[in-house]
């Protein structure tokens, strides 16, 4: 039944009428249509219907996603915040907490990858000291296509400056991230960015619009055109069609971003404002409808009122505009000269553009004309919820199926080099060195260690943080693999001697229409809640994105982990490199050997298939707490989490030794009576988790032993480290041999070879 | 014979161009009122050899169309120059 | 103790960093607004590193017309030592308190890592803690750090001993290129002719702390706390 | 009146140019051969308001030398366009 119009709202002149094609042009389905013709008690006015497309789209809605989302573990003695903000925030010791988030950048990236990149850093930035936390870090997770395409390696390299142009101008340090490629990312590469700041937990602030009367301003740079209907354009698959459609590019101003930043924090800090919120995808429209419907209350906007960089943008331009560096900020009246000063000194403006209302109308007018009236909390409540089809794609169980991988190139000795020098294993020093690590002066382990670790000045206690996500073992069984990344990162955090506290995750995939890419979705999430609830891992926030596809199809699923972990005491933290010769090797978990999903088949079998070893998620549990206790009781020398390229990966990487000492160390290692029961290939590349390599000083090998007891974890002594750069390795009746300085320089030298040329894939700006 | 050709690639109209902006607020700071719509971009020059001035623009565009100018954020325009 | 003024220009992002650094030798650090025209009896200045203004057009060329730059032009004038890090160092150049300039790169990316560097300049406000030609590992950040002048300029800096720091390989197997960008002549600092204004590319806020990994780099601070106390 | 200046910041001759050597290596590798010499500097167009063409010219010569060119590195060319 249609009832009577809530409020009038009008079209403007020049407006195009609202027909069924420019509603399916809007990305609106019949369904979603009548329910807004319902909603509104009349048909809606062009301005609204660009409303409620952004609102409505897959980006802001979370239509698919939102049922299963539910599902995941949001609470615990330590979460301050959970989702529903624009960061989580869990409190850390002395008074401190600390609020992380992650969001992809996708689309953008693949379109423009330099400023795709760049903003996308720009917006997770804004999200995290818009609660009033102080940005320390940034990790970014990112997937292309193989190197040997010249496109990828274009896109690889503009990304990677984007990235880097952007935290290095903020002033962020960048502690680690993760790099991955496999042909599933052509065409549709990913950009997941992270970030993780500081705040006194009393000073924590809330994006909820209050106060009837209440001032709205907008805060940074002006509007522009662009990226106008970006939410909608992410929420669709890459087309020839989307490059017609194509929103015009976002350019990041870091500088500005930089100045917006310190004045947030000061205004949030002096108590001046009620309520801040960046303007992120479908820009000034989310943001204030979001504000209000958490507030619940009403706004008016004056859209004419809004600075804009062109003339003559309408209100539904300005409405939908996805221009940078933007905050909105909801005040008391007799507060605006006090933040209109604060602003002017980080030489921004501050512009009124409407007020709180009292009728729960989201209403907005432009030169005297009503051109939204819709209720505020219905457009955010009443976006339909849809549960997709869910079922295991063929490929993946044919895949998972298999057993026999074919023949390896190469022998178990050569395969080492060649997984080393696989872009996904071997160095990552070429992108992370455009990453400004150490500004700040925080930085405690920089990236090239297991997890990121900073100090608080003033504060005893260290941050740890990573990110990762295996996203072969996803695609083969999504709901190990979900539980898979959980494990990772976790077991990341506990090598630096960190305790995992909590999560943000970042959910990639395909086009959720499809049951095959639902089913992949609905089964990691449950894979990462079982891995969080075993963990006590709360999941405090995070970012789905789907429609990733390209003609060539959907990308490899890829829901990416970011977690931070606390060390009581900084000085602590544990290095994964071997530190000095004579050091104790050992080796803590089991290896049962089993290769499916692994790289070793993936990269020297060439064959992505089998069935991954499943998660042990109480064998991680043990490992992480045996892990934090030994680095608590200064045991170890170093840690370093097995993963991609199995225990012959680690150990290769824990004796060539960071990326700066002057020369490798090596070893002397016998591991016939480790596992005896398991073929050699197998112990050397099979990829179980719950597993790592520490050293320890001679003098400790009673109490390490004593101590993995109590815990409850294998382990087992492996011998020792050598100061002459020869990695030997003994298993059952086999000897290899490898030069540690020859395996660093193939290590180091994998991704710069493949990039030497950058230029010819094409100059990208200055 | 050899073209010296002179390209400008200008970020494209209506995109944020934050140098321009923040070189004019420069300018103007510094008493430099009468200066407004400052844009920045790339200056290139190069040598071109050709048969005639029509096959080096020719050629020269290509070169733009492919590696010099950015065609998703970015315009370009060229002059050929007889050495 | 010696009073420091740490210059804060809108886009400085090391300007925190610099303060404390300075605050744990004990000196009376404190910031300066770039708007500011006085600077509060600084007996040492600091412009630390960042992107004063975006970096936009070149590095520092904003930055030179704050107002705060003719009060240390005056303490450079009369004497006064004045340390330009990173972008600080892109400042004096632009502001002629230092010859040359500092350019893109000559590898076109962004560069964050370890270099080593020795002090070639040991009598300088900032350097006068260390022994002639030891060696420090300092970090570098920047996209902007290669030092080029006219070839009589370099001539001049060289044979007036002006080349404060200088980039060097830190061992026969070092993993290091010895020089991060390009700079002629491997400058990492220099200094003017009266020694008392020093531009340094490398950072030594970020290598004055232990727990960092690297301690090289608190020399520079506590040399103005000696030099204040000899004075 | 307002007039469109165009200012062309060059390296100056003498002056490694990496950015420059990139590109020409890049054409080259593209097939671009007939390319050389190339140098990249910036491109920066502004509106000027003035009486005169001479005044705009004179005024955008200032701008230049206090800001828009390095004159330590730089060399730059203005051309005046009555709008
Ligand atoms: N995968 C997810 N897991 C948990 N929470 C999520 C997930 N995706 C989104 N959320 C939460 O939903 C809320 C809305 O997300 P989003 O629209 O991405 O925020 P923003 O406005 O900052 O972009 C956020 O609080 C976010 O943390
Ligand atoms: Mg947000």
């Amino acid at each position: 039944m249609v009832a009577g119009a809530v409020t009038d709202a009008v079209s403007l002149t020049g407006e195009p009428a609202v027909t069924p094609a420019l509603v399916r042009e809007h990305s609106l389905n019949e369904m979603e249509y009548a329910r807004i013709v319902e909603l509104l008690g009349r048909t809606p006015t062009f301005t609204e219907l660009g409303v409620f497309s952004a609102l409505w789209s897959e980006h802001c809605s979370y239509k698919h996603s939102r049922p299963v989302l539910k599902t995941f573990p949001t609470t615990g003695p330590h979460v301050v915040q959970g989702p529903g903000e624009n960061a989580g925030v869990l409190r850390l010791p002395e008074g401190w907490a600390v609020a992380f988030k992650i969001e992809s950048h996708n689309h953008p990236s693949a379109v423009e990858p330099y400023q795709g990149a760049a903003t996308g850093v720009g917006g997770i930035l804004r999200d995290v000291f818009t609660m009033g936390a102080r940005p320390v870090a940034l990790l970014n997770s990112l997937r292309f296509g193989p190197l040997e395409e010249p496109r990828n390696r274009y896109l690889f390299a503009g990304v990677v400056r984007g990235v880097g142009d952007y935290g290095n101008c903020v002033g962020v340090p960048t502690l680690g991230g993760e790099v991955n490629f496999a042909p599933g990312y052509s065409g549709n590469p990913l950009v997941n960015a992270m970030c993780v700041g500081l705040l006194r937990e009393n000073e924590l602030i809330r994006a909820a619009a209050q106060g009837v009367g209440n001032v709205l301003l907008v805060v940074g740079a002006r509007t522009g055109r662009d990226g106008i209907h970006g939410a909608s354009f992410a929420s669709e698959e890459l087309s020839e069609k989307s490059e017609a459609r194509r929103p015009q590019v976002q350019v990041g101003d870091p500088f500005t971003e930089k100045l917006l930043l310190e004045a947030s924090l000061e205004l949030i800090t002096s108590g001046l404002i009620v309520a801040i919120q960046d303007m992120g995808a479908a820009g000034l429209t989310s943001s204030s409808a979001e504000m209000a419907a958490r507030g619940g209350v009403g706004v008016e906007i004056d859209t004419s009122l809004v600075p804009t960089r062109e003339p003559d943008m309408t209100p539904y331009e300005i409405l939908l505009s996805e221009s940078q560096e933007r905050m909105l900020i909801v005040a008391e009246p007799h507060r605006l000269p006090e933040i209109q000063s604060v602003c002017i000194r980080w030489e921004l403006t501050a512009t009124p553009i409407g007020h709180v209302t009292d009728d729960g109308v989201f209403r907005v007018r432009h030169d005297g004309q009503t051109v939204v009236a819709i209720p505020g909390q219905r457009l955010v409540d009443d976006c339909p919820v849809y549960l997709p089809e869910a079922k295991e794609g063929e490929e993946a169980r044919s895949r998972r199926a298999t057993v026999d991988p074919g023949a390896p190139v190469v022998d178990l000795e050569g395969a080492l080099e060649m997984l080393l020098d696989h872009p996904n294993i071997a160095s990552k020093r070429w992108v992370y060195e455009q990453y400004d690590s150490t500004v700040q002066a925080s930085t405690v382990l920089p990236p090239g260690s297991d997890a990121g670790v900073i100090r608080v000045p003033g504060a005893r206690f260290g941050l740890a943080m990573t990110i990762d996500c295996n996203s072969r073992l996803v695609s083969l069984d999504p709901y190990e693999g979900g539980k898979a990344a959980v494990a990772e990162a976790a077991r990341n955090l506990a090598c630096t001697g960190a305790r995992p506290l909590g999560l943000t995750d970042c959910l990639n995939f395909g086009n959720p229409e499809r049951p095959e890419v639902f089913f992949q979705f609905r089964e990691s999430a449950r894979g990462i809640s079982d891995a969080c609830r075993v963990f006590g891992t709360p999941v405090t926030g995070g970012n789905v994105s789907f429609y990733n596809e390209s003609p060539r199809g959907a990308i490899d699923p890829t829901p990416t982990i970011g977690m931070v972990g606390l060390l009581s005491r900084v000085e602590d933290r544990v290095g994964s490199h071997f530190d000095s010769a004579r050091d104790e090797v050992f080796i803590i978990g089991e290896t049962s050997g089993i290769l499916g999903g692994s790289a070793y088949w993936a990269e020297v079998c060439d064959f992505v298939g089998g069935d991954p070893p499943a998660v042990d998620l109480e064998a991680e549990l043990q490992l992480q707490r045996f892990l934090v206790a030994a680095a608590e009781q200064r045991m170890l020398r170093s840690a370093h989490d097995c993963s991609e390229g199995g225990l012959a990966v680690t150990l290769a990487e824990a004796a060539m030794g960071g990326p700066y000492v002057p020369g490798s160390l090596g070893a002397c290692l016998d591991l016939t009576g480790y596992a005896p029961d398991v073929p050699v290939d197998g112990v050397l590349y099979g990829e179980d988790g719950a597993r790592a390599v520490v050293t320890c000083a001679p003098l400790q090998i009673t109490r390490l032993i004593a101590l993995a007891n109590e815990h409850g974890v294998p382990v087992f002594h492996a011998g020792r480290v050598e100061s002459a750069g020869t990695l030997e390795l003994q298993v059952g009746a086999h000897l290899f041999s490898w030069s540690t300085d020859a395996l660093r320089r193939i290590y180091s030298e994998a991704i710069p070879r493949r990039m030497q040329h950058t230029a010819v894939d094409r100059m990208a700006g200055e | 014979m050899t073209f010296r050709v002179h390209v400008r690639v200008m970020p494209r109209e209506g995109l944020l161009d934050p140098q321009g902006q923040a070189v004019e607020h420069a300018l103007s700071a510094l008493g430099f009122e009468e200066a407004g719509a400052v844009r920045i971009g790339r200056a290139i020059e190069l040598d071109v050899a050709a048969a005639s001035r029509d096959e080096a623009e020719t050629r020269a565009r290509q070169m733009c169309d492919k590696l010099l100018a950015n065609p998703v954020t970015e315009d370009y325009l060229l002059e050929v120059e007889e050495d | 103790m010696p009073r420091v003024a740490v210059v804060r220009f809108p886009g400085s992002n090391c300007d925190l960093d610099t303060l404390r650094a300075a605050e744990g030798v004990g000196a009376d650090a404190y910031l300066v607004w770039h708007r500011d025209t006085d600077l509060r009896d600084a007996d040492v200045v600091i412009l630390p590193g960042g992107f004063s203004y975006g970096d936009y057009l070149r590095s520092g060329a904003i930055a030179r017309f704050s107002p705060i730059m003719q009060a240390v032009q005056r303490h450079a004038a009369a004497g006064g030592p004045v340390l330009g890090i990173c972008n600080g160092f892109q400042i004096l150049c632009e502001a002629d308190l230092l010859p040359g300039a500092l350019l893109r790169n000559a590898g076109l990316s962004f560069v964050s890592k370890p270099v080593d560097v020795i002090v070639e300049r040991p009598d300088t406000a900032f350097t006068c803690d260390y022994d002639s030609d030891c060696r420090l590992r300092l970090p570098v950040a920047h996209g902007d750090g290669r030092f080029v002048a006219a070839p009589d300029t370099l001539r001049m800096l060289e044979a007036e001993g002006r080349v404060v720091l200088r980039y060097v390989a830190a061992t026969e197997r070092s993993p290091f290129q010895p020089n991060p960008n390009g700079s002629a002549n491997h400058i990492a600092g220099i200094c003017n002719a009266d020694g008392n204004v020093v531009g340094i590319m490398p950072h030594p806020e970020r290598a004055a702390d232990r727990l960092l990994g690297l301690t090289g780099g608190s020399g520079f601070f506590t040399s103005m706390v000696t030099l204040h106390q000899d004075s």
